[in-house]
């Protein structure tokens, strides 16, 4: 199952954990998977789709363009951030 | 591609390929487009700061013996479109809309009303002067702050907080919010022997790029449009133009010529669409030249700032928790940068508690963009102010605090991730080493300052061909606007793959037709994944002309060798072409040879950056004078060392200006009182010593051959340093941007 | 509509004969007018420097003349710095030394410079910094500015 | 720019029926580094530039030992600046017409027109003053001379009327045993309008003491700012750190700043008691040298 990390103002809804596991083969089946868990996280971290606008994740370290359709492995960890951009 | 081994191109520092045109007044700017039957074309922008939109007529205007063209946003969008978009909630479309051309109301002093396409300039302002717009003034939001406050009129009336937190029904006039959250703060603070606070305030400031912004925009006879920008992204100006325009991307090609600068600030477009409307509905050409007032106030600057900072360390110099709210101004229309400030801010030391909360928050100004390292200056000031104040009560040399708690490989951000291949403890022991560190300050009223800065730098998306000339020179193009030498740090990567003289690389930048899709050159992500494409283009025509080797050899492909300029094939001494030679025979052997690569870099490494200032302090005039500045930076691998330190020099005295100098200042109804070049002072050759910048090349492993982005960190310590240096100088701790001698005077108690 | 006027004026050492209106600027006709499109409008109001050109030998902004004034003078503009194909030095020396990234305040450095030279043909680093004071670069930080134009003057 | 018409006349009576003829729509053009500014933004109307360059008496320096300096109101900066008697007799003047913008606009800009422009910052103003300079107007029927003291009425005003020009400044020869200077602060070591400035001129007597002084202030006052009694009270005292300090005090009390985008007002208080203290330094110390 991969881990995820719970963005702080995402804890109300996992009952305070920092850390949850979830299974999926993708990131989108992992929040699914999530949302059955701690209902309401869906709606927080996805616009329909897409990943909510000004949020990114990360697979492994990993920041990825394919977003909700990225591929997750059975170890992997995933955080939620904050979209960057640049000068 | 190792790092150690000898590179024959990478390392040196030849002419940059477009000095000889820019140095001749040759190289043609977006400023110097001209077309047959051009017309000049002028934006009208309101001069209320919030407002609704009674009316605007342009009959007059209109009626102008000389006046081609006037646009509003009806010419935008009509009636019935925008009802649709209304009905369909597409707030971001209408926003960019708005931005473009304000439809009902404007929310902020500068945005765009309408526009006229004249015969001269002169009758494209007399038109602007005939334009009658009636305005409602509404109240404005000016301060971060009072935008906060409950009783604070709202921008956007259905404004929701965007955050990962709860929904909220209430609007506001906070955009984002967001939060970081790492171990117990209160824990940490309670185990801290010694704990400082303060709050620290900037102003909006901009990116001061000397060429405002300029569009021509030409629709040709097959009702196809041609764009010639002033722009970091030419494909970021298509995407904007077919957006709003509801164009097919096919029909719109988007040609760059040479930026008068930009840092961040032509990432986003102004006045293309507005460019294509007049020369839609003129019949010709048009080229819409900004000014220098319409650059401060209808472009995008920096965020003003509000930071609350509180950090607590041991005696023995461990800092144990840190808490920071940052209250970021977007301007008018929703955006993101605290969340940014804070990564940076937090970026180059190890928290093991913090919380950080972040708010953009919209107010009748601009709407920001980004500048340099975007979000990180006015929060890096914050940090490496009250650090080198937690240094001092604790009585720790600045750069050894500054080490005993820098992040290492294997340390953890506050997002959780690793630092791996960084640079910052070389960093700072280089900036501890520098002679500059240790050499006395002679005479009264000096001090000297450190900061520390880090920067994530970007990678992204990139494309590059090299077609090769049967006479062995080869050219070279990208989508990568270059604005800073990167068509030559570009080429020399290609250069070192072919084994080429850099001569013999013609290296330019192509349009949106001829090339593939590139991101927009910025946040030092050019030389970084711009030259991995053009490395991968060439690794691809050594791949194909080892092939025609092959097949003229008659030998197997895997056989050929290419080494120091040669094909070769080990087994015969007789099979051998130097490069020359066997793109002679590419076109009697078969096809042109065209190396294609795109790439889209998804690992870059961050840059840190140690500064060094020396300042002198008039203890009666408040008047900061710097001595001497180092500039030490992990650069990965200089391509161009010359041009690295080129992008120290400048990215450091855009931190010198923004900390002693620069920021908008604003009257209570929302209207900037210095948009010009005279009372918003960029730093002038008098201001400045020379820049000392000194390079540690820490490889970075994702690059062949170690490059890092370095554009964007020089900006970011020089507030700090300077804050820093001030306080040795004078004993008075500053905690505003810019640095006014009036502001060092009250910090001294001296008015 | 406002009468133009006929001018007549040496542009880079060649005789010109332009019409302009009274209003426009030196800058706007040497840009829109004859096409010399080296010299850069950054401000329009004197405190930039991209527009500096030499009038009878002397530095000035050409946003800050008007047209009209340059009536029977003479004008250098950076089109006018190099004896074609050979570079002027301050323009070979602001190559070889990387005193340029986007190349817009460009123009108006070298002019300045060669105004300087001109009349202090080694000056001092601070002699140099308090001539170009007038002239902004956003890009360089001035270093490499000052650099060059000290390797032109053969210091 | 809204359109105007532009004339170069070549003398001074052909300057004045036009300016005559026109009335205030007439503007003179001398170095144009304020005036093209003003119109421009729309901040200054036009119908007619009178560029008064082409007029030699405009353009003339002159000094002699008796009747003192005689300069046009169309001399550049520059040119003031380099003429080797100014440079020699008139530091004070120097420092304060040097300063007025960088290389560009002090081959453009005048001491005539920063006179005209009348903005409470303008440089050369304080300097004029302390050394005791008179603008002589021209007008059609008549010529009049009026001490520079008394020139400046309100913010961006003068006593110039209408078909009147500034033809030329006189500044009185250097009398014995003085010496003159004018100090500003701006924010950035060039290209910046005074957040304050202080000139003074002091004369000493044989013993040593002061005999005459005079102090004057620019951007802390709607014109720029004759301080009679900060000069008066030096009068008979030795030229002595305390004794500038009480001046400085005086011209402290006498001034009216604001507060606008380039300082605020208890700075430019602030900054006048330290401007004038230094300026009278630099100046006793040119007497004795």
């Amino acid at each position: 199952m991969a881990s995820v990390s719970i963005p702080s103002l995402m804890r109300d809804l996992t009952g305070g954990l920092a850390r949850v596991e979830a299974p999926g083969r993708t990131v989108a089946e992992v929040v699914d998977a999530l949302n059955v868990a701690y209902p309401g996280v869906k709606a927080r971290l996805c616009e329909g789709v897409r990943l909510m606008a000004g949020l990114a994740v990360s697979v492994d370290g990993r920041l990825t363009r394919l977003g909700l359709q990225q591929p997750v492995g059975p170890q992997s960890e995933i955080r939620f951030l904050r979209a960057s951009e640049g000068g | 591609m190792a790092n150690n081994k000898n590179f024959s191109v990478i390392g040196t520092r030849p002419p940059r390929v477009d000095a000889a045109e820019k140095v001749t007044g040759r190289a043609k700017y977006g400023s110097d487009a001209q077309l047959p039957g051009m017309a000049y074309g002028k934006v009208l922008r309101s001069p209320h700061a919030h407002a609704r939109i009674v009316s605007i007529d342009t009959h007059a205007a209109e009626s102008l013996p000389g006046v081609y063209a006037v646009v509003t946003s009806a010419d935008l969008l009509s009636a019935e479109e925008r009802a649709a978009r209304v009905a369909a909630e597409d707030w971001g479309f209408l926003a960019a809309c708005d931005q473009t051309l304000a439809h009902d109301k404007v929310l902020f002093a500068g945005q765009p009303i309408a526009a006229v396409a004249a015969r001269t300039p002169t009758l494209a302002e007399q038109a602007l002067a005939l334009i009658a717009v009636e305005y409602e003034v509404l109240p404005a939001v000016v301060d971060v702050l009072d935008a906060l406050r409950d009783d604070a009129p709202l921008l956007h009336p259905g404004l929701r907080t965007r955050s990962l937190a709860a929904p909220s029904e209430q609007p506001s006039n906070v955009a984002v919010y967001a939060q970081q959250l790492k171990g117990d703060p209160a824990q940490g603070f309670a185990e801290a022997d010694v704990i400082v606070e303060r709050e620290f305030r900037s102003l909006m400031v901009h990116q001061g790029y000397i060429e405002p912004h300029v569009s021509t925009a030409e629709w040709n006879a097959d009702g196809k449009l041609t764009i010639y920008a002033d722009t970091q992204g030419l494909f970021a100006v298509r995407d904007q133009v077919v957006w709003l325009l509801r164009l097919p991307m096919s029909d719109v090609r988007v040609t760059p010529l040479e930026v008068g600068g930009a840092f961040g600030g032509k990432n986003n477009s102004y006045v293309d669409v507005v460019a294509a409307l007049l020369a839609r509905k003129a019949g010709r050409p048009v080229k819409v030249t900004m000014g220098r007032a319409d650059t401060f106030l209808g472009t995008g600057p920096s965020s003003g700032t509000v930071i609350r900072l509180k950090l607590g360390a041991t005696r023995e110099g461990r800092i144990m928790a840190a808490q920071a709210a940052l209250y970021y101004e977007v301007g008018a229309y929703p955006g993101s940068l605290a969340g940014s400030g804070a990564h940076v801010m937090f970026g180059p030391y190890v928290f093991p508690n913090a919380q950080v909360d972040c708010y953009d928050v919209v107010v009748n100004k601009p709407p920001t963009a980004s500048y340099r390292a975007p979000g990180g200056t006015p929060a890096t000031f914050a940090m490496e102010a009250l650090v080198d104040e937690l240094a001092e009560k604790l009585g720790l040399d600045p750069l050894d605090f500054r080490l005993l708690n820098s992040v290492r490989n294997g340390s953890e951000d506050l997002d959780g991730d690793l630092y791996h291949h960084i640079g910052g403890v070389e960093v700072l022991e280089a900036a501890k080493a520098h002679p500059h560190y240790t050499a006395p300050l002679a005479g009264p009223n000096r001090g000297r300052g450190v900061a520390h800065s880090y920067w994530g730098n970007w990678g992204a998306r990139s494309s590059c061909t090299i077609t090769v000339n049967p006479d062995g020179t080869v050219g070279l193009v990208t989508g990568s606007v270059d604005i800073t030498g990167t068509r030559t740090s570009v080429a020399m990567q290609a250069a070192e793959v072919l084994g080429l003289p850099l001569e013999r690389v013609k290296s330019s930048v192509g349009d949106t037709d001829s090339i593939g899709y590139s991101d927009v050159s910025a946040g030092s992500r050019t030389t970084l994944a711009t030259g991995t494409a053009a490395i991968r283009a060439a690794q691809d025509v050594i791949a194909k002309m080892s092939a025609r080797a092959a097949t003229i050899w008659e030998v197997p492909a895997e056989s050929v060798t290419y080494q120091n300029g040669v094909f070769a094939v080990a087994a015969d001494a007789e099979k051998r072409f130097t490069f020359a030679e066997l793109a002679a025979q590419l076109p009697n052997t078969g096809n042109t040879v065209i190396g294609v690569a795109n790439v889209d870099v998804g690992e870059w490494g961050a840059s840190f950056a140690a500064h060094i200032v020396d300042v002198e302090v008039d203890p009666e005039t408040g008047k900061t004078t710097l001595l001497r500045y180092t500039a030490v930076q992990d650069v990965g691998k200089a391509i161009h060392p010359s041009q690295v330190e080129g992008q120290i020099q400048g990215g450091t005295v855009q931190g010198i200006g923004w900390a002693l100098y620069e920021g908008y200042v604003y009257n209570e109804a929302g209207q900037m009182l210095n948009a010009n070049l005279l009372d918003y002072k960029l730093p002038t050759a008098l201001d400045l010593p020379m820049i000392d910048p000194v390079l540690v090349e820490v490889p970075f492993p994702g690059h062949p051959f170690g490059v890092r982005g370095v554009g964007e960190s020089p900006i970011l310590p020089p507030p700090g340093a300077i804050a820093n240096a001030i306080a040795r100088a004078t004993g008075a701790r500053m905690t505003q941007l810019p640095m006014t001698p009036a502001h060092i005077l009250k910090q001294m108690g001296k008015i | 509509m406002t009468k133009k006027t006929l001018v007549s004026a040496t542009i880079n050492g060649e005789e010109t004969e332009f019409l302009c209106e009274p209003q426009q600027s030196l800058l706007e006709v040497l840009r829109d007018g004859l096409g010399l499109t080296g010299t850069k409008e950054g401000c329009n109001d004197g405190n930039c420097g991209a527009c500096s050109v030499l009038l009878d030998g002397r530095l000035v902004n050409s946003c800050l003349v008007l047209a009209v004034e340059i009536e029977g003078r003479s004008v250098v503009t950076v089109e006018g710095l190099a004896e074609w194909p050979r570079l002027h030095p301050l323009q070979k020396a602001f190559a070889e030394n990387d005193a340029l990234q986007c190349g817009f305040c460009t123009p108006g450095m070298l002019i300045a410079s060669k105004a300087l030279l001109d009349r202090n043909p080694h000056p001092t680093e601070a002699e140099i910094r308090a001539w170009l004071a007038g002239n902004l670069c956003r890009c360089t930080g001035y270093d490499k500015i000052v650099r060059a134009v000290q390797a032109a003057s053969g210091e | 720019m809204k359109p105007f018409a532009y004339q170069a006349p070549v003398s001074i009576e052909a300057a004045v029926a036009l300016l005559a003829e026109y009335g205030p729509r007439a503007r003179p053009l001398a170095g144009g580094t304020d005036l093209l500014v003003q119109l421009r933004r729309g901040a200054s109307d036009a119908a007619l530039l009178v560029d008064v360059k082409r007029i030699p008496d405009l353009t003339r320096i002159t000094f002699d030992p008796v009747s003192g300096l005689t300069f046009g109101a169309a001399v550049s900066c520059a040119e003031l600046c380099e003429h080797p008697d100014v440079r020699a007799h008139y530091p004070g003047l120097v420092d304060a017409v040097r300063i007025i913008g960088g290389a560009a606009i002090q081959n453009r800009a005048t001491v005539g027109g920063n006179l005209c422009n009348a903005t409470p910052s303008g440089d050369s103003i304080p300097a004029l003053i302390v050394l005791g300079a008179e603008a002589q107007l021209t007008g059609a029927d008549s010529t009049r001379c009026v001490p520079v003291r008394d020139f400046c009425t309100a913010p961006g005003k003068t006593v110039r009327q209408p078909g009147e020009m500034l033809v030329a400044l006189r500044v009185p020869p250097p009398a014995a045993r003085s010496g003159a200077a004018y100090l500003r602060f701006i924010p950035r070591a060039e290209m910046d309008i005074a957040v304050a400035g202080a000139g003074a001129w002091l004369q000493l007597a044989a013993d040593g003491t002061i005999a005459d002084a005079r102090i004057a202030l620019s951007a802390v006052a709607p014109t720029p700012l004759f301080v009679a009694e900060a000069g008066a009270a030096l009068i008979g005292q030795r030229p002595t750190e305390d004794a500038f300090a009480a001046a400085a005090a005086i011209a402290q009390e006498a001034c009216r700043p604001i507060t606008d985008v380039r300082g605020t007002a208890e700075q430019r208080r602030h900054l006048v008691g330290v401007l004038v203290k230094r300026a009278l330094r630099m100046a006793s110390e040119r007497v004795a040298s």
